[in-house]
């Protein structure tokens, strides 16, 4: 039972970011949604590529007597979770960038005063 | 070996890898001249398309062709990155280069008084990179990469008018929901990857199980990836994004678009390929009655608007609905081989001709607009009228485009519709009833068009109003000539261009094989 | 394919092209002038002599060419040739006097659906280039009109061409396939019912194609005087008027290929030339008949619709009706080839 | 040879046929015959007269701006009678990000319960 809790915080935390997206009327507040979704979807990258009792996929720095490829964790959705941290602030960076110049047209950050377009 | 064979040997990682390293040049080239950036620019989508009709023509010809970017010893499993190109991917990249070469050719004009044109350059180039390079990655992984590069790039661009607000509300909404998507993407990403070991498409396909995981899988990419290529009721983005960026943007975000639309396929039929008689009589029909209501209500929605960016975008959605019925039809039929052989295979030709003609049709009417807002500077339909006394070019490519996209004969939406029309009918009548009513409504829709904007007393504010630039002419001649071309020899660009395309989906076994030679299952 | 049967090809090709043009041009004028003897006789006037459509074509074409200012002039004039030539075209595809359609392999039922649209859009981008708000307003119904009747017209011909699909008939879209297998041979009670019923709408339908009365509001001559056609004058008026003639023909021909392909020849047992004329004389009172039924009787009957009421009555009741029609012919296909005629009756409880 | 055999074929769909060239081939010797007999028409008019005035039932003409009908007017009776339709696709097109992603968690829902996941 104990493992499955990662995977039930991951399933909580995209359920938690898709309602902060729906239902937040603030801009900022659907941008910090979609970084929670974000962190659930790293999280369960990362839990995907742990082992018990492993140790961090670092080769030069393992403790001694670690079984070389059974004792760490699996390195692979590590790179993955790296990759999609980084585009993840790209896309943030991205996002704040377009809320100051919403804000500036707009003076407000309520999504249904920017909207409007039919 | 020779230069050229040497060309094709590397041409897919070339195809990516020019328009990146171009990107990052074009800052420093443009220190110099804005001319000899622009001629930079140009050079560099030129040789790409080169490389890209060099690869496709031996594609085309029976050659899967796979890229390994790491470790070449295979048996070593997860230690590199897979190019893999095979007739869809290539008729895809075709369409990309040729969208791509039309949009900076007309850029030359278009944007040349707004200033910052060295980062809109790059990000163009970039866009580039990351569309060409979700066309060709045999990679999930990979191809997520590329879908939030391709975000990130037409985000910016969508928003490079900042000065208008409702532009950079726009590019916020893409940015939202093209990051939305592509987190569930990844998530589905992860799904597969922890049950298999395995992040290539090859790989994932020979073993993959249509378990209770999978399913999730699957639903999870579909609906994100039909999100990013605006299946109603999930396009509302696209009429935002698409009427407020830029004309040069827009086609390029056509490609984008239809990118997102090759994932479906790729996902339904080669990555699920090996289970495909399990779902393609339910995703198939999802998929059918997905394009059906994008037709009805993007042609409804167009009929209604009176922006001129606007309405075409709506149309765009409309036409994205026929390639989801034509190719949804045939893989309905997947499970029964003699309905398959019957109208499957007709039906996804006809999806699959019909992706080249909507992305010609809807870019050269995005062009038409781009120009008429050049010259007038007026984006509402009620504010336009009698341009056709001042623009006679601009108004024959506008009329060669409503043509087209209503599929008046003998323009190329005529060849694709009929295929769709003279299969679909057979799976069930009311899909061609459907087809053919939103076929006459997208005609009524650019005929409102072409009497608001082009007919009409002279009005007297647009007395000054002079033809474009011979730049913009030409980027839109380009398409022009291929439209009239595709639709006076359509047995040709079936025979050549479309069929491989298809025999590529329906024989998901051979894209396999060229990764795993001992697998065995398909066909 | 060496250069003989091309070269034959070709000149059949040009040859059909010319005898074509001929005939559309003198029997659209000479219907429409039965047309119209025929309904001032159900009016109870006299009417017009029946060369009168002749007479008026030559008035016209001796009348000034006049181009408004306010239209676009290299549009205002080109149209009226597009729409008159496409409309001829389309007799090239559709089977004549019995004989198979002179290019029967070249082009098929979806493409007559696709080249009837150019004569209206011609219409309408011509009502729209004369810059008159009388001829915008006309052209804008004269599109809506045409929306609201492809609706019902997709209907019955995807019905058709499923029915055929069916049976078995190869290449169905193709008219050589359909006046070869005629629809009533392979129905049973329930799909005949079906194709009776998309014959009516067929027939309700055929006036708004030709934009006669009760559908004529694009052009409406006591409310927006002649609508789109208002600036139009001289020649360019003459091929509208010779385009509503041959259209008329060619709706006419199309519900007779789909629905009454049969010839007289074969049943009198006659060969040759006789056979021909007989063909011919039979092929002319069919057409005859069609027009009778669907253009004149019902302009005569019934008064103009408002542009809404046009749209709402194809959209609703003719769409309804139509679909009536295509479920019956589905239905007939299940219930009667799975259970036969007497298990239907026992279903219902009559036997 | 051959290439120009291939420009000729017709395009087959398995239930029809679309042969582009032939049918363009017919449309110019039938626009050449109407052509000609259209030059038998007469071709005159008198340019800078009240012919040229637009027809108006004898009303005055009122500036172009007016005489133009404007985009949104067009199809006033198709709209009409389905005003019912747009009303609910207007309703439907709010222009708001919480909305869209809205439809996307019901498609996504709609997809689960199709492929029978709940």
């Amino acid at each position: 039972m104990i493992f499955n809790f990662p995977f039930i915080a991951v399933i909580a935390l995209i359920i938690i970011g898709l309602y902060a997206m729906v239902f937040r009327k603030n801009l900022i507040k659907m941008v910090i949604g979609i970084t929670i979704i974000q962190s659930g979807v790293n999280l369960f990258l990362i839990t995907l590529g742990y082992r018990e009792g492993s140790v961090a996929p670092i080769f030069t720095s393992l403790p001694s007597g670690t079984e070389i490829p059974q004792g760490m964790a699996f390195p692979v959705p590590q790179a993955l979770t790296l990759t999609s941290i980084v585009i993840g602030v790209a896309v943030l960076a991205l996002m704040l960038s377009l809320i100051i110049h919403i804000y500036r047209h707009y003076g407000t950050l309520d999504v249904r005063k920017i909207g409007g377009e039919k | 070996m020779s230069f050229i064979d040497f060309l094709l040997q590397h041409s897919p990682a070339l195809i990516v890898a020019i328009p990146l390293l171009g990107a990052f040049l074009t800052p420093l080239i443009s220190k110099i001249n804005n001319r000899v950036r622009n001629v930079f620019v140009i050079l560099i989508i030129l040789i790409t398309t080169i490389l890209v009709m060099l690869l496709a023509s031996d594609v085309f010809s029976g050659n899967i062709h796979t890229y390994v970017f790491g470790s070449q010893d295979l048996t070593v499993p997860l230690v590199r990155i897979l190019f893999e190109v095979d007739a869809m991917s290539a008729f895809m990249a075709i369409i990309g280069s040729i969208l791509l070469l039309v949009s900076v050719i007309y850029s030359w004009s278009f944007i040349d008084e707004n200033s910052g044109l060295d980062k809109y350059y790059t990000l163009v180039l970039l866009l580039a990179a990351g569309m060409f390079g979700m066309m060709l990655t045999g990679d999930m992984f990979n191809f997520f990469v590329f879908l939030e590069i391709t975000s990130i790039a037409s985000c910016a661009l969508i928003a490079f008018w900042t000065n208008k607000g409702k532009a950079v509300e726009a590019a916020f909404k893409y940015i939202v929901i093209s990051s939305l998507a592509a987190l569930f993407i990844l998530f589905s990403i992860a799904l597969l990857y922890g049950q298999y070991n395995a992040l290539n498409i090859a790989v994932l396909g020979s073993v993959i199980q249509f378990s209770y995981l999978d399913k999730i899988a699957l639903v999870l990419l579909i609906a994100a990836l039909a999100m990013k290529a605006g299946i109603v009721p999930m396009h509302m983005w696209l009429p935002d994004a698409y009427g407020r960026a830029p004309a040069s943007v827009t086609i390029i975000l056509i490609g984008a678009t239809q990118a997102s639309l090759y994932g479906v396929f790729r996902v339904c039929f080669t990555l699920y390929g090996n289970t495909i008689n399990l779902s393609s009589a339910s995703i198939g029909w999802i998929i059918v009655l997905l394009g059906l209501i994008t037709m009805l209500i993007g042609v409804a929605m167009a009929l209604i608007q009176s922006d001129f960016k606007r309405l075409i975008a709506f149309s765009a959605v409309a036409e994205i609905g026929f390639i989801f019925l034509g190719i949804g039809t045939g893989l309905t039929l997947f499970a029964n081989n003699q309905m398959f052989g019957l109208i499957g295979t007709t039906a996804m030709s006809g999806g699959i001709f019909h992706i080249i003609n909507d992305s010609l049709d809807v870019g050269l009417l995005f062009l038409v607009a781009g120009a008429v807002y050049y010259a007038t500077k007026e984006t509402s339909l009620d504010k336009m009228g009698g341009l056709a006394r001042h623009m006679k070019y601009t108004t024959i490519f506008f009329i060669i485009g409503l043509l087209a996209i209503s599929g008046i004969p003998p323009m190329n939406g005529f060849a694709s519709k009929l295929l769709i029309y003279e299969s679909t009918f057979q799976l069930n009548p009311i899909l061609s009833i459907v087809a053919i009513l939103s076929s006459i409504m997208l005609l009524a829709v650019f005929v409102k068009v072409f009497h608001s904007a082009f007919l009409g007393p002279a009005l007297p504010k647009f007395n000054g109003v002079k033809e474009v630039p011979k730049t913009m002419l030409f980027a839109m001649g380009i398409i022009a000539s291929i439209i009239i071309i595709f639709g006076l020899f359509p047995d040709l660009v079936i025979n050549n261009i479309v069929d491989p395309a298809v025999n590529a989906l329906i024989n998901y076994s051979d894209y396999i094989r060229e990764v795993i030679p001992t697998f065995t299952g398909g066909f | 394919m060496d250069l003989a049967v091309v070269s034959q090809a070709a000149l059949i090709t040009i040859i059909g092209a010319i005898g074509v043009t001929i005939f559309g041009l003198i029997f659209g004028l000479f219907y429409k002038g039965v047309d119209r003897k025929l309904s001032a006789h159900m009016q109870g006037r006299i009417g017009p002599p029946l060369k009168q459509p002749f007479l008026d074509v030559i008035k016209l074409f001796t009348k000034e060419n006049i181009v408004p200012e306010n239209a676009i002039s290299w549009v205002f004039n080109f149209v009226p040739l597009i729409g008159l030539v496409a409309t001829i075209s389309i007799i090239l595809y559709l089977p004549i006097a019995g004989f198979d359609p002179l290019l029967y392999n070249k082009g098929d039922l979806i493409l007559i659906l696709y080249l009837l649209i150019i004569p209206s859009l011609s219409m309408v981008i011509g009502g729209f280039s004369s810059g008159s708000p009388y001829a915008t307003i006309g052209a804008q119904r004269e599109m809506a009109t045409m929306i609201a009747y492809e609706f019902p017209l997709a209907i019955i011909i995807i019905s058709i061409a499923w029915k055929l699909s069916i049976d078995g008939v190869s290449n169905v879209f193709s008219l050589s396939s359909i006046i070869a297998a005629p629809i009533w041979s392979t129905v049973g009670p329930l799909g005949f019912i079906g194709f009776i019923i998309l014959l009516l709408s067929l027939i309700i339908v055929t006036p708004a194609e030709l934009s006669k009365i009760p559908f004529d509001s694009p052009e409406a001559e006591t409310e927006i005087a002649g609508g789109l056609l208002v600036e139009y004058s001289g020649r360019n008026l003459a091929m509208f008027y010779l385009t509503d003639g041959v259209k008329t023909i060619v709706m006419a021909s199309l519900i007779v290929a789909l629905f009454f392909p049969y010839n007289l020849s074969p049943l009198l047992g006659l060969e040759s030339y006789l056979a021909f004329s007989v063909d011919i004389i039979f092929y002319l009172i069919k057409i005859l008949l069609v027009i009778l039924f669907s253009v004149t009787l019902i302009r005569v009957a019934i008064a103009r619709l408002k542009i809404d009421q046009i749209v709402y009555t194809y959209w609703v009741p003719i769409t309804l009706l139509s679909l009536v029609g295509l479920i019956c012919i589905m239905w007939d296909q299940t219930i009667m080839t799975n259970f036969g005629l007497e298990p239907l009756f026992k279903m219902i409880g009559l036997i | 040879m051959a290439i120009f055999e291939s420009l000729l074929n017709t395009f087959e769909t398995g239930s029809g046929f679309w042969n582009p060239i032939v049918w363009l081939v017919t449309i110019l010797i039938i626009f050449l015959i109407i052509y000609i007999l259209r030059g038998f028409g007469n071709k005159n008019y008198k340019i800078n007269t009240e012919q040229v005035k637009p027809f108006l039932s004898g009303n005055p003409e009122y500036d172009k701006e007016k005489m133009h009908i404007k985009g949104s007017n067009i199809y006033w009776g198709f709209t009409e009678s389905l005003k019912w339709i747009f009303d609910n696709l207007n309703k439907m097109h709010t222009g708001n990000t919480s909305d869209y992603i809205l439809w996307f968690v019901v498609i996504i829902s709609i997809l689960f319960l199709v492929v029978g996941l709940i």
